[in-house]
């Protein structure tokens, strides 16, 4: 079972949301964080009209649990639905998780994602 | 002077001044949130400039002489206005120059939820001066204008000669806002991903209380004194907007078990809409008749526009166009002799008001439609202006991509 | 009619109608974050249907004459109520309507503070017109009704006749709401899962400034004139909801070490309260000895009542029903000849007018206490309504489950 | 007494109420989110304490007739003060004396911006006691002060006597907190770790509306009557606040690219302090003229103080003292006879005007500025008080730190 | 040592992390998101009175740090407290972690925890 | 790849994002969570005067994915940035990761990062 966390542009959430349905996927959350990458952040001017660059601008973090063998599939949809081609479209960690318990049943593992 | 009529008007005028942040807050409320600010803005910046264009030019194109369709120039930065009232003023005359300023500064404001989240900003404050100028004031002369020449000729707009009913400005203001929504609308085209849920409901709630409360300024304020008159129209303006509500409401509940506060906030709007031309001729039981009438025939104009492809984001036309429509012809409808003072309604028989109430919405439909467009035509080919925002500014957000702000600020240091 | 009596009449009046939607904000900051829009919405509703039951018969119920308990039909749908005011009227019929109407419709909005988080909103819509008629018009009646008959009769409610001092409604409104919280806390229930922080200071803060700058249409307003007795009750408003601001903060600093804006913006509505009864009466001293009594005894009463097994969500009764009584028998203390007009209290020797006080107070427990209990308990058992949300909507909070939205979206495209 | 000066002053002393919850709202968005209820607590404070203040011993230093610099303690408790109007009285005594109670409680809230997010709130407390009474009230004695003694003698401040045109407070009220806002930084020290964004964009906004709406009982209620007079005040206060926020934005727009929400909105207060002194004494087009130096000048003035060392928090010297300068200097060269009822400024050709009210600035800076670094430096002194937070207080938040609330639950259950 | 990741419904959350600190669980931190499942989401009227589906609920994520040993008795503590046998309540993931390291002292590993 | 999460003091957040990126990291992003460790909460005043205990404090987490050579400066760089000394400081776990993707090119694994 793998953890697919997905950082992107808060407003791809949508599209993103539905291609990872499309691509077979059961569950996910996201929410909003706030993050620094390459792309410095963003403008913004100070309360009384100066200028400065706040060092950080909002992305959404998804994560989803898949089972291995859907591992590229569902970096595909995350990616082909968050992909701007501009600095700060993100970034997809994959990480193995070791069990998955459905609160609702109990069931664990494969089973549960 | 009478100071208790100049006490009226001068908490009138403050409670219409405060209907402009109530709509920002009501508006603001509604978009999603990276775009709360430039919604809220868009009102402001309409009470900074619109008034100085009322002083400027605005009011004399609106009050001055001129003839049956426009003013004339001659109070250009109220030059001729006086300080001193006159004998016989009930008010003084800067009053009143300022009570219509509060007018002609919300109702390019009411325009702006029909381009929300989408509309460039600079282009925006430019639209301001010319709207105000050339749609705002001359349906404002049509509608109000009256003045005596020194030879004793009146020179009124051709409306009022016409006698049409329109107290507080149903036509000048609602409709006026709600047929140029639908011309901004049609040329900003769609937002390229709308949301469906208000980002903060609770300042919806807010706006809509505080037009509410403002809404009794301008309704009982337009008698332009404390009487008979005004306090009947603060009676009948809260009557609607609760019948309105509680229509919505029990409209939407019925429809999908739910009762939405956005729902009837919008309600309430839609009655007050509806019964400002109509605060000076209609009694509470009138005042119920056009409530319910309001938020039913809203709610479902609300419907109706949805399946089009216009996206009049915030209602703009369901809500002040057909509302005010309605409250129009509901004027003509409801009128009692006794409370307009000398013009009876069809329920005292009087058919050709309806008629009159008619004519007095087509030539503002027509009118202000027709401006509206060209004007928004011109703005979107000239160079660097242009009406839409860019499809990046549009996706970041109009706070942070016009406004260099946002409305709040999320993680970390706080 | 007076323009200058008119003029503060009107604001006085929107004054009062803008403390329900502060009350929304006040009440809805307090609850948690999932049910704000429904406790808003509570107050909201209040508006829309109290309004039209007021105008239909809740108006002539209670002014209507009658006799000493309880009004008459003679002004359904306002019927008599002249549009033109009389010879010798202060301010015009249909105004000092409106002006109650406010009244009437705040009074039941501030019950619902008692069950709030857990009360089925279909049900609350019903209880509003059943109390405002079954409770609100009969003490209404009691305590301000009075009319004069053709022959010269006066008929006048009894509490009036009794020489009960209430100015603005200290019995009529909070008595009356604090013992009916006491009644609904008691039928609906406690919360399964309360919690212990407001989800919103600001806006409890923000709610309570409203509050404050509308106590001043109703209590200065309750002088219906723009007089001296209204300048009296407007100065003496804010010190005593300002003295029982500081105390409630001072004894929570003492007691905590902190000074909570829940807690001071508590203690101004309980000193608001206090002085309710006592704004035509008392003078700037006496204002500060109640609003010192107010501050003090209900932050007690707060301590106290969260030791019973009775869940009063937002202490209605406590700030409300205990600052009430508290204003009801101070008034009755501090009273001052020169101020009332005629009527001495306690500190001029005149002993006998706290016992008339209490008698007012204990009228008025009584009767709502057992009016507002058949109500609920009627309401509970009619197949259908019944007073308590499902459980599984109290944990999903009412804003979704009974209004289908959320005050603030979260995550995501925003 | 005349019923429509009374409801106009009734109302506008309302308004002026609403002015520092607004206030409370503009600062408190402006802060970090975890300062917030600290900020807004230390204006509604202000209004809890200097009222009491105020009718104690605040009113009859300031009013009472004592000699050119400082009342008396003849009103103690407002003793002398009639509940009954005497003939010829436009308005009661005592609503006089609550007019002026709002303006004794906003001054030194605005001083509190000065020193937000590191400020300890008990020394605070005590502040507003000592400030109030040593330097508030001198201050306005000296402005505002004018008695006449049974023998005839006129005995004015001596500001009144030198014919310093100030109609609304410009020295009493903006000078004299901005040049305390400059002692209370300087003597607080820097905040450890200042943030660049507001936490609430909307709530600065719906501050700087209600702060608006608040001014015009402000300026067009110290014409105290409802005449020529309070018009004109409620026209040039609006333009001047609009023409003051246009040019900011533009200013801004043109620098950045970008037109903050923020900046507008101080602006608007930057406008609506410069017109304070003015508001009795220029026409429209000299309100225009206040608002864009006041727009231009407070602008640059942030820009330079903040490269200096002093953290001022939210620019309350920029806005208020140096806007305050501005409006009091700018009242001398645009006052019109005409309007001020005798007095000429420069434009008129009257050179020595822009002297007095230099006079009258000088006077206030220097007076305000030395007592309440006095005041300060004493408090910082005395043990268990010290006017710094303790760092860890800071870093915390003094939401949590000092009134133990947040001003919004995060996660879980709400 | 493992880090056990909970998504259960908002009201829910007092009843867990009591349930997890009877468990003997030292540390944890929860969060909101916005999640879907199985639950398709919740209804929501739109703003004017029509209606439509929210395809996401509010739920609340929480994470805890864990040694080996303790992650059945954390499971249950949190199935316990949160199970309302409803779709939509929730999942729980176990990741194996490398390391921790206690800001206050530096310390690293299982004692860290 | 290490995924370093970082739970720390909100206030600290500016210091620890100026440390990482002294450290050569070059992305993270960070949240406000409502954490309970050792530090049992903070005091509140309930609404109306009394006083309780708030079982939680909030804190924010921030992550950071890096190249498993950079571990001991980043962590070194977080603790640094973050101590006070005072209970409460807060935590950092390290997790393996087995993939990276950068969504604007595609490009996976280290050079992803
Ligand atoms: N190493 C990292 N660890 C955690 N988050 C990261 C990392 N690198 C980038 N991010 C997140 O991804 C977002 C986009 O990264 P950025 O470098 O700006 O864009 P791009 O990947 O297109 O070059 C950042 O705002 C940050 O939230
Ligand atoms: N595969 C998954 N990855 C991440 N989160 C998930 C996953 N499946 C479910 N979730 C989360 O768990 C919540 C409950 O899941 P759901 O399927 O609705 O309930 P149940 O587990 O009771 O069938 C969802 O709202 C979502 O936040
Ligand atoms: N085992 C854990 N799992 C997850 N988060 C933890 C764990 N232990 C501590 N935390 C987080 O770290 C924060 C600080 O922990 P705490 O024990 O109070 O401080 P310290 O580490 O200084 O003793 C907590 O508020 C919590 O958010």
């Amino acid at each position: 079972m793998l953890k697919i966390e997905a950082i992107f542009r808060p407003e791809r959430v949508g599209a993103v949301t539905d291609s990872l349905l499309a691509a077979g996927v059961t569950g996910f959350h996201y929410q909003n964080v706030t993050g620094q990458g390459q792309q410095k952040g963003v403008e913004v001017v100070t309360g009384r009209g100066g200028q400065t660059t706040r060092s950080a601008s909002s992305k959404t973090l998804l994560v989803t649990v898949v089972s291995d063998d859907k591992k590229d599939a569902v970096v595909e949809a995350i990616v082909s639905a968050s992909r701007t081609g501009e600095i700060g479209d993100g970034k997809i960690f994959v990480t193995e998780i070791s069990d998955t318990i459905r609160v609702r049943t109990g069931e664990a593992g494969e089973s549960a994602i | 002077m009478d100071s208790g009529h100049t006490s009226w008007m001068l908490i009138a005028t403050a409670l219409v001044f405060f209907m402009t942040p109530g709509l920002a807050f009501f508006y603001g409320g509604l978009v999603r949130a990276k775009n709360i600010i430039n919604t809220v803005m868009m009102s402001f910046m309409s009470i900074a400039i619109v008034s100085i264009v009322w002083v400027l030019w605005g009011y004399s194109l609106a009050f001055g002489t001129g003839n049956a369709f426009i003013g004339d120039f001659s109070h250009l930065g109220l030059s001729g206005i006086s300080f001193a009232s006159a004998e016989g003023d009930d008010i003084p005359p800067l009053l009143f120059v300022a009570f219509q300023m509060m007018f002609a500064v919300i109702t390019p404001a009411l325009i702006t939820g029909a381009f929300a989240e989408r509309f460039k900003f600079s282009t925006y404050l430019i639209f301001l001066v010319l709207w105000s100028t050339l749609v705002y004031a001359p349906i404002t002369h049509w509608v109000w204008a009256s003045n005596v020449l020194a030879d004793g000729t009146e020179v009124n707009g051709w409306l009022w000669d016409l006698g049409a009913l329109d107290f507080a400005g149903g036509t000048v203001i609602h409709i006026n806002a709600g047929i140029a929504a639908v011309a901004a609308a049609l040329l900003v085209g769609k937002r390229r991903n709308p949301g469906i849920q208000p980002n903060n409901v609770p300042y919806v709630v807010l706006g809509a209380a505080i037009l509410w409360l403002g809404w009794f300024g301008f309704n009982a304020g337009s008698a332009v004194a404390a009487n008979d008159s005004a306090a009947n129209a603060f009676l009948v303006t809260s009557l609607a907007a609760s019948t309105a509500a509680l229509t919505w409401g029990v409209i939407s509940h019925l429809k999908t078990g739910k009762m939405g506060a956005v729902g009837v906030a919008t309600g309430a709007v839609a009655g007050l809409v509806a019964i400002t031309p109509a605060a000076g001729a209609v009694n509470a039981m009138g005042a119920l008749a056009i409530g319910f009438g309001a938020g039913l025939i809203c709610f479902y104009a609300v419907e109706l526009l949805h399946k089009t492809k216009m996206d009049d984001a915030l209602d703009v036309f369901a809500v002040h166009g057909i509302g005010g429509i309605w409250g129009a012809i509901a004027t003509g409808i409801f009128a009692l002799e006794a409370i307009t003072g000398g013009t009876k309604g069809l329920i005292e028989g009087n058919v050709a008001q309806v008629g009159i109430q008619a004519v007095a919405v087509i030539a503002t439909v027509a009118y202000s439609g027709i401006v509206s467009l060209i004007i928004l035509f011109i703005l979107d080919k000239i160079p660097g202006l242009g009406l839409r925002s860019s499809e990046s500014d549009e996706d970041i957000g109009l706070d942070l991509a016009e406004h260099g702000e946002q409305s709040a600020v999320q993680d970390g240091a706080n």
